[in-house]
């Protein structure tokens, strides 16, 4: 174990990246061992996406404590590009993606530059209007979106939608990696630093608005990808859905619910999410907003680290000391009250993809 | 020139509306610093309490405002009293209240899908259709009733903050809830009541927009982000902030159509928002003291 | 021989209120300068435009020849003058340890940072020992005394390894022998090759450890001149006189609400 | 105290959400043995629809048109295949309105239930996202609930549609206009005020008119020309620029709650046009209830179908009496396409005597079968790509409250009223 640290960047803790590997290897070897019907197949391919969409969501919400309301923005901004992309260009689709993902950026930074100066309940109001205004373009703009009919791409043949799991797998892993990277590492400080207090931060010489820009870039980049990947595996898609005001609440409550500010609940919460969607609502489709409703307010009232806190809770009864770094989580607002020292946090389970 | 005195009288008809929808956000984000977004499930609620009370018991939605009010207000307490209270408030809560509030929402449009299913209803009295002449310009007699009552409301609601011993509790602890405490105000009092305004008039907005428009239980979420711009628009807290504010938005959205195509004039409030917090986050017309 | 900070005319109005009126100043290097004055002379002010938290209305700020006046904050942190906070403002949710190395990580231009983050934890924990909470490093600011809290302000600040130190009343709300502790910090800070200024109400305190003091009142500057003359100074004399007694810190004040 | 007792309770509330999760029923064991020419024991259709959700109205009714449909068929024992009556079963489930659960369901009804067909669920943009789950399983397809044509030009094979396209309720409307202008009822030229829900729906709408005025040389000419958005609150602003723009003829395109909304601010505002319609909108009931009977007279409306339609006898009749008997009330159109899409591929696997895809395709290609929508007989034309196309039917309200068929002539029971009345004052 020693040895392999010492390959290791050292914000990364040896027992965490073996874990790490571990699930990645079981989860890639996954559809080659067990013969996966293609229902399955693609809910864990969905899983995927939506995981690395929570976590960049909350690389703003939880780690610099901005709370967007209108990811959607970039998501759908993502989805059209890669599609427009693929329908009249020869770009590969892994291209189209990252075009996708990029111009999705660009947007982010347009329209967050000026806005991340507002902190706290000022900056989530004007992402609702950002993402609402996005919509109404978005679907008044049809040589583009193809207004309300949307954008039809051609029928993937089987084999493509067998490789989008494993690409959806490199993705996530990418994303945990830089999610990780992100909090660990001197940006991570400086982050939590803004998170904490933006003034002080900036009279120790954290530049927020520089550091904050560059998160909601990078956030934005993964949610446009994540949205051209969207559109890639559902091959068609339209501007109400990929826009809409509720495709930036599931980000909000997969971030939530599993736990702000921290790897392992976004990874949870985008998870539980997904077995919600559907199981639960297939099943008690009358009930499912109330749930989401109950779970937020249970979760902001009792545990502020949503599901990976009742995780840690469950794990400190069997006698696991949680870290420090769990004290960066939550929405804001009270210091943390308790310290243990400086263990690393405990790695994400991707074993929890399986539904 | 016709076409202008007809979108004038529309603008300012419908100011009123979003007066009174955005007055009850701002007042309680004005006093407790928290951002209510259940206020658009008491929007919601109140069209269907008026609904209800005008369809099983005949009673005009003009008249069932004590009972609309009355009803919001103990909801707003009984929130405020069960669950806001154990947040932080200010800056530090921010995040979490808001938070909390959209889950109530979520479970208060459930609630309403369970009670009265998805579909949208609509108040109609024997006068929701008829019309009258307003400077030349056809205008809606339901129209001037809002407009009218919407008036009377926030007249009431400037002098109660300002004339009243409670009013100017209120203000006082928008101002600087720690000396307060000093002075011996009960803070935590003026909050349940602030909250209990607040949801009181949302439940009045739900109840006047009712006997307009057609609802379901999603309604509500326009109406708050209406009401955002207005509370972005005026500054926090000031009626005559409010007013102008809605009078704002209201003529944007109205003559935007004589320079955009229709649909997108629903966009111009958001742009708007988003203009106005980025370059006046204090709000156009800037004050932030109640009053 | 230049200064080694100078401001030029400084002054910053608040609508109708001049919060701080044509100040000039200076900084010598390796000088140590008090600012007195009553309670709302623009102490605070000063230095908030000084360290580019607010922009001034006119003057000039020179740091080592370069004009600073309306840079942003951190760019100020990487000209080479950071500040400490009246009210503590420590990262709640980082450790002691970590508020530190925010400082030494971010506080300095890139060529001077250490290369890994364990190079600026271990000098994170070289500046904890030196100002006293080295057996703290792991806990959360919030366990701190007041005390402790404002070493961790300057030490945090000191992990900007600044040519300037800006100190606002960081011996305010202090115990006499917590207060005799945090002087003889900001004496060896000085060995550390920087210059200060300092904001104190404590009059021992400012007196005892200043090469100079300079007094504002109302926005303006009404004397400089070393610790002696200056209290004899019938001018700052009558700026305090009727002045209520200093009003301390409440220590819990102000912590708790920064966190978000 | 309280708050202890609070948190454990959340944490339960944690545990059970989950614990319902992981145990709730997800799947039934698949029973078809699926096999090519044999003849199964039975025969597993699937379909969702938006039982709950924005589009909950529709999806019932629809619900109910399929239910209708099935136990019909099994009350003489079901299909016949190769000589054999098979039961057929429905597995429904809801997609929520949810474009991304309508997929997923769609692909668990087919790799985990191990359905042999697919039911389309409603609404355009489901249908145009669900049929991507057919047409990649190359398994048949049938829905009654996408109209829009964008749905059928993607070259898709597996896919058809039982709604005649928007594009056609626009045209048939314009035709009755242009007969009353031939019959000088409404002048010609005539300008007309064009407002469309900005939807597929309205899209199609819109297209309708605006090529039909094109190709009538001068005779209609569209002088105002919007969309707004679905759902929207006040159409105040746009009813002004309707008055501004002065038009003959006001021809809009809106969903349900829409219609009553405009509607309601259309009249208060004093407006009146000599043909009036919201496309498909404007007999229900809630609609006359909403706005007063005297509001709603005059209004045209176009559907695929409606229940005067049974006074000609033939399968109409049939369907409306079960229906009536089942339910208890009169089907609309909703339930009667939800029933006729089923029965179309009840009718395709019959005369395919298997439930061998490829052939159930091609017998839906070739259908031609004796059907309740209007002119009595519903095709998949290869050049529509799959989608049925026959005329709609034009409806108006009557001051007696009744909303007879004035438009196509042999359909017709009353005549239509033209221009309307109402304006005179």
């Amino acid at each position: 174990m020693r040895r392999l640290a010492s390959w290791l960047p050292e914000w990364a803790s040896p027992w965490a990246a073996a874990g790490f590997v571990v699930v990645l290897v079981a989860l890639y070897a996954l559809p080659l061992v067990v013969v996966l019907d293609p229902y399955t197949h693609g809910i864990l391919t969905q899983t995927f996406m939506f995981v690395a969409a929570a976590l960049a969501w909350n690389w703003l919400g939880g780690y610099v404590g901005q709370i967007s309301f209108g990811h959607a923005a970039m998501f759908g901004v993502g989805g059209f590009v890669t599609a427009r992309l693929l329908l009249s260009t020869d770009l590969p689709f892994f291209a189209a993606w990252v075009v996708g993902g990029l111009v999705a950026g660009v947007y982010g930074l347009l329209w967050g530059h000026p806005t991340l100066r507002l902190r706290g309940p000022y900056f989530a109001i004007a992402t609702i209007g950002v993402g609402e205004a996005t919509r109404l373009v978005a679907t008044f703009w049809s040589s583009f979106t193809g207004g309300s009919s949307g954008i039809s791409l051609p029928i993937p043949s089987g084999d493509f939608k067998q490789a989008l799991y494993w690409y959806a797998l490199y993705f996530m892993a990418a994303v945990v990696l830089l999610s990780y990277y992100l909090r660990k590492s001197r940006i991570g400080l400086g982050l939590l630093a803004i998170k904490g207090d933006v003034d002080a931060a900036g009279d120790v010489g954290v530049s927020a608005t520089f550091y904050q820009d560059v998160v909601l870039v990078l956030s934005g980049i993964v949610v446009g990808i994540s949205g051209g990947f969207y559109a890639s595996f559902f091959s068609f898609i339209e501007p109400s859905d990929m826009f809409g005001f509720e495709r930036s609440i599931s980000l909000v409550l997969m971030g939530v619910i599993g736990g702000i500010g921290t790897i392992l609940g976004a990874a949870l919460g985008a998870v539980v999410y997904v077995i919600l969607q559907e199981n639960l609502i297939a099943s008690y489709p009358d009930l499912y907003l109330g749930l989401y409703g109950l779970l937020l307010v249970a979760v902001i009232l009792f545990e502020p680290l949503g599901l990976s806190g009742l995780l840690m809770r469950g794990a400190r009864l069997v006698g696991y000391r949680p870290g420090a770094g769990v004290a960066a989580g939550g929405i804001g607002g009270a210091a943390a009250t308790e310290a243990t020292g400086g263990a690393p946090e405990e790695e994400p389970t991707l074993e929890e993809a399986r539904p | 020139m016709e076409e202008v005195t007809r979108l004038t009288v529309s603008s300012l008809l419908l100011a009123g509306l979003y007066a009174v929808m955005a007055y009850g956000l701002g007042l309680i984000y004005g006093v407790l610093r928290v951002v209510n977004l259940a206020h658009a499930g008491m929007i919601m609620g109140g069209a269907y309490l008026t609904w209800v009370l005008h369809g099983r018991l005949g009673i005009d939605p003009y008249l069932s405002i004590p009972v609309v009010m009355g009803a919001f207000f103990v909801f707003g307490v009984v929130l405020y009293k069960g669950l806001v209270r154990f947040l932080p408030r200010g800056a530090a809560g921010g995040g979490q209240s808001l938070l909390l509030l959209f889950g109530v929402w979520l479970l208060m449009r459930n609630a309403a899908y369970l009670l009265f299913s998805g579909n949208d209803q609509a108040v109609r009295t024997g006068y929701s259709t008829q019309g009258l002449r307003l400077l030349g310009v056809s205008v809606s007699v339901n129209r001037v009733a809002v407009f009218v009552i919407a008036l009377i409301a926030l007249g009431a609601l400037h002098f109660f903050l300002t004339r009243t011993y409670l009013g100017k509790a209120i203000r006082a602890v928008a101002q600087n809830p720690d000396s307060c405490l000093l002075v011996g105000i009960d803070v935590e009092r003026v909050y349940a009541l602030t909250f209990g305004i607040g949801s009181a008039l949302g439940g009045l907005a739900g109840l006047l927009l009712s006997t307009i428009f057609a609802f379901n239980p999603s309604s509500g979420a326009v109406e708050l982000l209406k009401s955002f711009v207005v509370v972005v628009l005026g500054g926090l807290g000031s009626v005559v902030g409010i007013a102008l504010g809605a009078l704002v938005l209201a003529f944007a959205e109205s003559f935007s159509i004589l320079v955009l195509p229709s649909f997108l004039t629903a966009a111009v409030g958001f742009v708007l928002l988003v203009i106005v917090l980025v370059l006046r986050p204090g709000g156009l017309f800037g004050q932030r003291v109640l009053g | 021989m230049t200064a080694l900070l100078e401001g030029h005319s400084v002054s910053k109005h608040f609508g109708g209120l001049k919060a701080v009126d044509e100040v000039d100043f200076h900084l010598d290097e390796g000088e140590i300068l008090g600012l007195i004055g009553p309670n709302g002379a623009g102490k605070t002010t000063l230095f908030s435009v000084i360290t580019g938290s607010i922009p001034p209305t006119s003057g000039r700020v020179v740091l080592e020849g370069k004009d600073i006046a309306g840079r942003p904050a951190h760019r100020v942190v990487h000209s080479g003058a950071c500040r400490t906070h009246q009210i503590v403002r420590p990262f709640a949710r980082l450790t002691i340890l970590e508020n530190v190395v925010v400082g030494i990580l971010y506080g300095r231009t890139a060529g001077h940072r250490p290369k890994t983050m364990g190079g600026a934890r271990s000098e994170a924990r070289d500046l904890l020992d030196f100002v006293g909470l080295g057996d703290r490093a792991a806990s959360f600011p919030a366990e701190l005394t007041l005390a402790g809290r404002k070493k961790l302000e300057v030490a945090r600040a000191l992990g900007a390894r600044p040519r300037v130190l800006l100190l606002d009343e960081v011996v305010s709300g202090l115990n006499p022998v917590e207060t005799q502790t945090l002087v003889e910090l900001i004496r060896s800070v000085r060995q550390r090759d920087m210059s200060i200024i300092m904001i104190e109400h404590v009059m021992q305190a400012v007196m005892g450890v200043s090469d100079r003091v300079m007094v504002l009142d109302y926005g303006k500057k009404i004397a400089e001149g070393p610790p002696g003359q200056i209290s004899r100074d019938p001018r700052v004399i009558e700026a305090y006189l009727g002045e209520e007694p200093e009003e301390t810190e409440n220590p819990d004040d102000g912590t708790e609400s920064q966190g978000a | 105290m309280v708050k202890s007792f609070l948190r454990s309770l959340s944490l339960w509330v944690f545990a059970v959400a989950l614990a319902l999760a992981a145990c709730a029923p997800t799947q039934e064991e698949g029973d078809a043995e699926g096999g090519g020419g044999e003849v199964p024991d039975e025969v597993l259709i699937g379909a969702t629809l938006p039982l709950t959700g924005e589009e909950a109205d529709p999806g019932n009714f629809y619900k109910e048109g399929y239910e209708l449909a099935f136990e019909l068929e099994n009350e003489d024992g079901g299909l016949e295949i190769g000589g054999e009556t098979v039961p057929v079963e429905l597995k429904l489930l809801d997609d929520t309105s949810d474009q991304a659960t309508a997929v997923n369901l769609a692909e668990r009804l087919v790799n985990r239930d191990q359905v042999d067909f697919l039911l389309g669920t409603y609404s355009t943009t489901l249908v145009e996202a669900q049929s991507t789950v057919g047409e990649q399983n190359q398994i048949p397809y049938v829905n009654g609930g996408g109209a829009a044509t964008a749905i059928y030009q993607r070259g898709y094979k597996w896919i058809f549609g039982s709604l005649a396209p928007i594009e056609l309720l626009a045209r048939t409307q314009m035709e009755w206009i242009s007969d009353q202008q031939e019959a000088g009822k409404i002048q010609d030229p005539v300008t007309i005020a064009l407002l469309w829900e900005n939807t597929s729906h309205g899209e199609d709408y819109r297209k309708g008119v605006q090529d039909f005025a094109d190709e009538s040389g001068g005779s209609f000419e569209v002088v105002l020309d919007e969309s707004f958005e679905l759902a929207g609150k006040d159409y105040s602003a746009l009813l002004s620029k309707v008055r501004s723009a002065d038009a003959d003829l006001f021809l809009a395109d809106a969903h349900l709650p829409d219609f009553i909304t405009m509607h309601r601010q259309y009249v208060t505002a004093g407006l009146c046009h000599d043909v009036i319609t919201y496309g498909a909108r404007g007999v229900e009931k809630d609609a006359a209830k909403a706005l007063g009977q005297e509001n709603v007279n005059a209004i045209a409306s176009a559907v695929w179908w409606n229940g005067q339609l049974g006074e000609q006898g033939g399968p109409n009749e049939e369907f409306i009496n079960a229906f009536k008997e089942k339910y208890g009330s009169d089907p609309e159109w909703y339930q009667a396409m939800g029933y006729e899409a089923a029965r179309a591929l009840f009718h395709a696997i019959e005369s395919a005597g298997s439930v061998d895809r490829e052939e159930v395709r091609q017998a839906l290609v070739d259908l031609q079968m004796e059907s309740i929508v209007p002119e009595g007989e519903l095709t998949f034309p290869e050049e529509t790509g799959y989608q049925a196309q026959y005329p709609f039917v034009v409806q108006q309200n009557l001051p007696d409250g009744s909303s007879p068929i004035i438009f196509p002539e042999e359909l017709a029971t009353a005549e239509g009223l033209a221009p309307n009345p109402n304006c005179k004052s």
